[in-house]
């Protein structure tokens, strides 16, 4: 089935709750967060739809998205050259999303649902009862993106520890320095750049004067 | 590097093969060690012989545990495979159990999940003990140095490390000659041996193999 | 499974009420040989028979989605590489697939050609660890070993064509880095000639071994109605019995062109889907892609391997796509969201394992603990890609 | 019955039968490379350590850009004919030898070797140094050809569609090979 | 221990009395019999490796020692006495220091009554074989002993199954003997060499075809008596880490090592003595009966070896299910046939 005719079928279906057409280089829907569940299950159900497998699920973090596809978006924070984490003042704006692309082993059609909400309430149906295997790609939406999904069973992070702070894949989502003791900068970068007589220098252009043993002894 | 550069291009035809003579240059066959420890003009003389007994020993018998974190891991499994066979310097024992080994190659990226795990496994280790970071993830969190939020950058914050084997993924060569360096250092002194001239010579000669 | 094995056949509720008893909750992992890595599985068991498992993962987390959002769209070619490290070039090639079909670029011919033959190469390597490490959880040493030598020389190859030992960075957006070396094809033929000989081997050493089969045969049975909803893909879907596979079904490159079959499970030691399917359509999948090989050989045109009208710094136009191509594991997606930039705005990775090691948790309870290992191992899951 | 026998038939067989197959390997050759002894003669694609030849090299900063990993460094001072290159290092901590950067290099200074093995025994010992800061080398080509360093016309020659295809010259690379610790030779053979 | 007190009794003369040249030949022996348990160990381990290395296609070690690292077992063993003891904080210290001595002490109390060469035996016991059996038994008290008190579950499960699969596969190993003691109608190992003079078609396992399948049971039995593949279950690598002594280092670690390479030959031993015709060798006259002795055990060995680098291995209940509805039954038919069969040609007396 082409995937305007499953567009026009959702929306007589569920009217307002399919919000719009998505043509893209994936062809979809934009539904509304709080009926992804029953859409789902009509998605699942339906003999001429009949799309049992769900492929992916995305969580998004559509926050400095550049509509004008010029590619203006945000960068990203990471860690700066000698390991210490970049900071910005920028505070994130702008939805989450949620993806989900299914396929149809029994028709061979594929079709994507999308779904915006807002970063202040990010709560979406979950689909996990529908699909179980959306069970673990929900729970790394909520560890990675940070969307909640009301009625999943078990919504824990799945990735990170589950006493990780903040969602990583948000576009504000600066770098944490250590976790839990753990160093996570580049503590010997971060000292400095490193003197010269730590470095190795090849042999064609500058031989050490005194070619001292090394240091053998235990870092850290 | 003194190899002729030659020896390295494909069409190359070898040397010929292996040749007996070349047991002479081992790095540390027993002989040649024992004669050194012999030759010690160390005054407590049977105190030192025993130590270098038990270093010999302790190098000759590095047993890693089964520690495989991520790619690197392969390629130490490789190393203990077929091709390389790291048995035959007496490193093929892979432990489960930390408890029965002597060496961590920590052959992968170390997150910050898995940094408290892996210094676990290295507390339960019985001393005297030995970490090699395979791989630049190990070493210095490599890839994922500048957007790795949960990447640890270096092994050594979380154990001490004593051979660092860069690579991305080493081959297995390097995670035996990394091997070597840590045998080398187990031996209290960095290098080879001092071996006569025509030794060295001879050795610098080293077969090379067509796939 | 017999009724006594899974310990369902005596009223055990009972009897644990009676001895005041308790499920032991064992961990498997982070560091454990059967885990294949740093998995953690949470073990609760009545004696030798699991009542349950919970798999932790994210002990390999390498923040690899996150990273696509900050390099441009070559430079992260390399990180997929490290997804599935057992079969670097399948992740490559979904990749490029995924960034091609949004470009709209068309592959040189022999490019694809190079392409399929590698990934075709690297499944083979990919599938030969699996086997091997399967054997390796059942206690057969020797098998893996010599499974690592016919991996060396695919490795061997690979390296010649692209200079990486295990991870080549080869593909590129729009065809390959470089050209293939002379006597590429040669070496080709000369290996799938020697593996096609070896395959008897193994199956005499380990797939039809009286031992192996009891330990597989009816053991960890997935069937097409759980695959579906837990999304297994690969040979976990074939092992159950359905003859499906993305070169075919939802073809990509120039796999349409080639004749090849979809081996699947048919239950020939025992039930449909169960450990030794798995197995043995592995097993059938390297003669396949031995096949494939062969006609990608005989039919390798000559010309460019780059597209030309491609620029140095990739923009890909708005919009999203999500793309699904056939890792060895199964089916590798990338759902990918670009805003017209130099850089992915999300880069979104399916992977199969991910799916595949899901279902641990539904078919675990009631097993032995032998058989869970066996499970695991059949189930032949890479951290690298389920905890990215 | 006939299928209890059948199964300790079937057991035994195939036990003999796989003893069979490992028998055959004992009296084979065994296929291991003994490595310090012996090596594999590399392909000439090979990715080992990058070495950059300085007298090539006009600090176009494409490899430090084109790298994922940003692990080379450059620092260059000045414009046009006086523009001198202080600083050109390669972080192995970071590098993950992908052949991005040679496969960028225009001029061919920035090369993989097939220099592999390097074990060492402090990290910091793998940030290789290719510059000294006390004699920065000159970026433009005049400049160089006035201070007497050797310009190949490699960049001038109209560009060779495949010319990545072709084993990137090792013959024109420097004999040394950035070791990784001094007196490496020596303990080469043992 | 007869070669022994002669040996004292010649070099003393009278100046020793008889309990002191019993107490000086026991003792002699005992050291004697420990030192052949670490020499196996050492060999063995270096057979193993060397054994494992060519049938995976490559060396074992190779630089430890000048030849093929004929060196490495000393290594490793100086090595392990070099270890860090670790004795975990929560596990029964007694009973975690004993266990190991204990399996030790049980493998090295049945080397007594293992026939050599003709007077070369610590105990010339008239119920040696019933003493060997009852005396290896012991190993799975000392199994028990380190599982429990590790307080390791890992340790815990190889435990159990070592215990089970020591208890289960006691019975058929014994069994199979049976047949054997039917025929000499004695369980004094001398005797039973003595009995299979001759050349290679009087030994037992050729006798007739239902101790020929005693042997095969007999030899399937030993292999899991002595927990190697395919029957490692209570140390299985990729289930339980190292099963029951996950949690030993160092020098308890060495005594399980000793113990089971020691007890690997102990069992080819016990084969050799029963089935395999003792010192005798193929045929022509007695000849260098200890090498001979040795040779027959240690071929065996290799053959384990060989096994074990072959199979996989098999799963906990399907090790019970071969134990008491395959080799127990097979074990008793033969038993019965070996009688039937010695009634029909007339050799019972």
């Amino acid at each position: 089935m082409e995937a305007t005719a499953i567009h026009a079928l959702l929306q007589s279906r569920f009217g307002d709750a399919v919000l719009d057409y998505v043509d893209s280089y994936e062809k979809g829907s934009l539904v509304a967060a709080g009926r992804v569940g029953e859409i789902a299950t009509f998605l699942r159900d339906d003999a001429t739809l009949g799309f049992e497998s769900l492929m992916s699920l995305t969580g998004l973090d559509w926050d400095g998205y550049d509509a004008t596809g010029k590619g203006k978006s945000v960068d990203i924070l990471g860690y700066d050259e000698l390991g210490r984490p970049e900071t910005s003042d920028r505070v994130g704006d702008g939805d989450l999303g949620v993806a989900y692309a299914l396929y149809s082993p029994r028709h061979g059609h594929k079709h994507t649902l999308f779904v915006r909400v807002p970063r202040a309430a990010p709560e979406v149906a979950s689909v996990a009862a529908v699909w179980p295997t959306a069970e673990w790609h929900e729970r790394e939406a909520w560890d990675l993106v940070g969307i909640r999904f009301a009625g999943h069973p078990d919504l824990r992070r799945i990735l990170l520890d589950d006493a990780w702070e903040g969602h990583p894949l948000r576009k504000d989502y600066a770098m944490p320095g250590a976790w839990q003791g753990v160093p996570l900068d580049g503590r010997d970068y971060a000292a400095g750049k490193w003197t010269e007589a730590d470095v190795t220098l090849p042999d064609d252009v500058k031989r050490p004067e005194d070619a001292k043993l090394p240091d053998t002894g235990n870092q850290g | 590097m003194t190899q002729d550069r030659k020896d390295y291009v494909e069409s190359t035809t070898p040397p010929a093969g292996y040749d007996p003579l070349r047991e002479q240059c081992l790095d540390f066959h027993v002989a040649e060690d024992l004669a050194a420890m012999a030759g010690s003009d160390d005054k407590n003389f049977i105190l030192t012989t025993v130590d270098n007994l038990f270093d010999w020993a302790r190098l000759s018998s590095v047993w890693p545990v089964t520690f495989g974190l991520a790619c690197c891991a392969i390629e130490m499994m490789a190393a203990s495979a077929t091709r390389y066979d790291i048995d035959r310097f007496g490193a093929g024992a892979f432990r489960a159990t930390p408890r029965q080994a002597d060496l961590m190659i920590v052959s992968g990226t170390v997150t910050a999940k898995m940094a408290t795990r892996l210094k676990r496994i290295y507390d339960q280790m019985p001393e005297p003990k030995w970490v090699v970071a395979m791989g630049s993830c190990a070493i210095g969190g490599g890839p994922y140095f500048k957007y790795g939020y949960h990447v640890v950058k270096g092994v050594d914050f979380i154990v001490p490390v004593d051979v660092y084997i860069p690579g991305c993924p080493p081959r297995p060569e390097v995670l035996l000659d990394g091997l070597m360096r840590l045998q080398d250092k187990i031996r209290g002194r960095r290098g080879a041996a001092k071996l006569p001239k025509w030794v060295a010579d001879y050795a610098r000669k080293i077969p090379y193999v067509n796939r | 499974m017999s009724e006594t094995a899974t310990g369902r056949g005596w009223a055990e509720q009972d009897v644990r009420r009676e001895l005041h008893s308790e499920l032991l909750e064992i961990n498997m992992g982070p560091q454990h040989p059967a885990t294949h890595g740093v998995l953690r599985l949470l073990v609760r068991t009545d004696g030798e028979i699991v009542h349950g498992v919970t798999a932790h993962i994210g002990y390999l987390h390498r923040c690899a989605e996150k990273i696509a959002e900050g390099c441009d769209w070559r430079q992260w070619m390399v990180y997929t590489d490290r997804f599935d490290y057992l079969a670097p070039i399948n992740m490559n090639f979904g990749y490029a697939v995924a960034v091609e079909r949004m470009l709209g670029v068309q592959v040189p011919e022999r490019a694809e050609h190079i392409r399929v033959i590698c990934a075709e190469l690297q499944r083979i390597a990919s599938h030969l660890i699996a086997i091997g490490t399967f054997g390796l959880d059942m206690g057969a040493w020797t098998p893996l070993l010599y499974c690592f030598r016919e991996r060396e020389e695919i490795l061997n190859i690979l390296e010649r064509l692209t200079g990486g030992r295990m991870l080549y960075n080869y593909f590129d957006i729009g065809g390959l880095r470089f050209d293939a070396y002379e006597g590429f094809e040669r070496d080709v033929l000369d290996f799938v000639n020697i593996m096609e000989q070896k395959i008897p081997e193994y199956d005499t050493l380990l797939s039809y071994n009286k031992i192996f089969i009891e330990r597989t045969a009816d053991v960890g049975v997935i069937d097409v109605a759980t695959c579906r909803a837990y999304g297994c893909t690969g040979p976990v879907l074939r092992g159950a019995g359905v003859p499906f596979d993305c070169r075919k079904d939802d073809p990509y490159s120039i796999y349409d062109r080639f004749e090849f079959d979809i081996p699947y499970g048919e239950g020939e030691q025992g039930t449909v889907g169960d450990c030794w399917d798995r197995y043995m359509v592995r097993m059938r999948e390297m003669y396949e892609s031995c096949r494939i090989i062969r006609q990608a050989v005989d039919a390798l045109p000559g010309g460019p391997v780059k597209a030309e009208d491609l620029k140095k710094l990739v923009k890909v136009p708005q919009g999203s796509l999500y793309t699904r191509t056939e890792s060895s594991k199964g089916e590798i997606g990338y759902h990918i969201f670009a805003d017209g930039g130099s850089k992915p705005f999300r880069t979104k990775v399916r992977s199969p394992s991910f799916s595949n090691l899901h279902v641990i948790e539904k078919v675990g309870p009631g097993m032995m603990l032998s058989d869970l290992v066996a499970t695991v191992g059949s189930l032949d899951i890479v951290l690298g890609e389920i905890d990215r | 019955m006939s299928q209890y026998l059948r199964n300790i038939y079937d057991a035994v067989a195939s036990a003999l039968k796989g003893m069979g197959i490992t028998a055959k390997h004992v009296v084979r050759k065994p296929v291991t490379l003994q490595y310090p002894d012996e090596r594999w003669v590399l392909p000439s694609r090979f990715k080992g350590f990058i070495i950059n030849d300085t007298n090539l090299c006009d600090g176009c900063l494409r490899c430090a850009k084109v790298c994922p990993v940003d692990c080379i460094y450059i620092e260059t001072t000045g414009k046009g004919k006086d523009r001198f290159m202080h600083r050109y290092a390669v972080d192995y901590n970071k590098c993950i030898w992908c052949g991005l950067c040679t496969e960028e290099c225009p001029t061919f200074a920035c090369q993989h070797s097939l220099d592999y093995d390097h074990a060492l025994y402090d990290r910091k010992r793998l940030v290789y140094e290719f510059v000294d800061p006390a004699h920065p080398v000159p970026c433009h080509k005049e400049r160089r050809l006035q201070m007497g360093f050797f310009v190949e016309q490699v960049a001038a020659a109209p560009p060779d569609p495949d010319k990545i295809a072709k084993a990137p010259r090792r013959a024109d690379l420097p004999e040394a090979a950035p070791g990784a610790d001094g007196g490496k030779e020596d303990e080469r053979g043992r | 221990m007869q070669v022994m007190t002669e040996l004292f009794a010649r070099i003393f003369g009278d100046g020793l009395s008889p309990v002191g040249l019993l107490v000086a030949g026991g003792l002699t022996m005992a050291l004697v019999m420990s030192l052949v348990m670490a020499l196996c160990a050492i060999v063995f381990t270096w057979a193993e490796r060397k054994v494992a290395g060519f049938i995976q296609s490559r060396y074992g070690p190779m630089r430890v020692g000048r030849w093929h690292g004929v060196l490495q077992p000393v290594a490793d063993m100086v090595k392990i006495l070099g270890k860090e003891d670790i004795i975990p904080r929560d596990a029964d210290k007694r009973l975690f220091q004993l266990a190991p001595f204990v399996i030790f002490v049980g493998s090295l109390m049945a080397w007594a009554a293992i026939p050599f060469a003709p007077g070369f035996i610590a105990a010339d016991l008239d119920l040696g074989l019933f003493y060997i059996f009852a005396v290896s038994s012991a190993a799975s008290i000392g199994i028990l002993m380190a599982g429990w008190a590790s307080n390791n579950k890992w340790s815990l499960y190889g435990a159990v199954r070592g215990v089970a699969q020591g208890v289960s596969y006691e019975i058929p190993l014994a069994l199979a003997c049976i047949p054997v003691v039917m025929i000499t109608g004695s369980l004094n190992m001398n005797d039973i060499v003595i009995a299979q003079q001759g050349g290679i078609w009087r030994w037992h396992f050729l006798h007739d075809p239902f101790l020929f399948v005693s042997f095969l049971l007999y030899f399937v039995a030993s292999i899991a008596e002595v927990n190697r593949g395919p029957f490692d279950l209570p140390e299985t690598e990729s289930e339980l880490v190292a099963g029951y002594h996950t949690e030993y280092t160092g020098m308890r670690f060495a005594f399980f090592f000793l113990a089971e390479y020691a007890n690997l030959f102990l069992v080819s031993c016990i084969a050799t003595a029963v089935f395999l015709g003792g010192w005798q060798p193929v045929f022509g006259p007695v000849f260098l009966p200890g090498l001979v002795f040795v040779t027959k055990a240690v071929l065996l060995v290799l053959l384990q070896m060989w096994l074990r680098w072959t199979l996989p291995r098999l799963r906990v209940d399907q090790l019970m299910h071969v134990c008491w509805k395959v080799m127990v039954p097979l074990a008793l038919v033969c038993v019965l046939g070996a009688g039937i069969w010695m009634l029909a040609t007339g050799q019972a007396g």
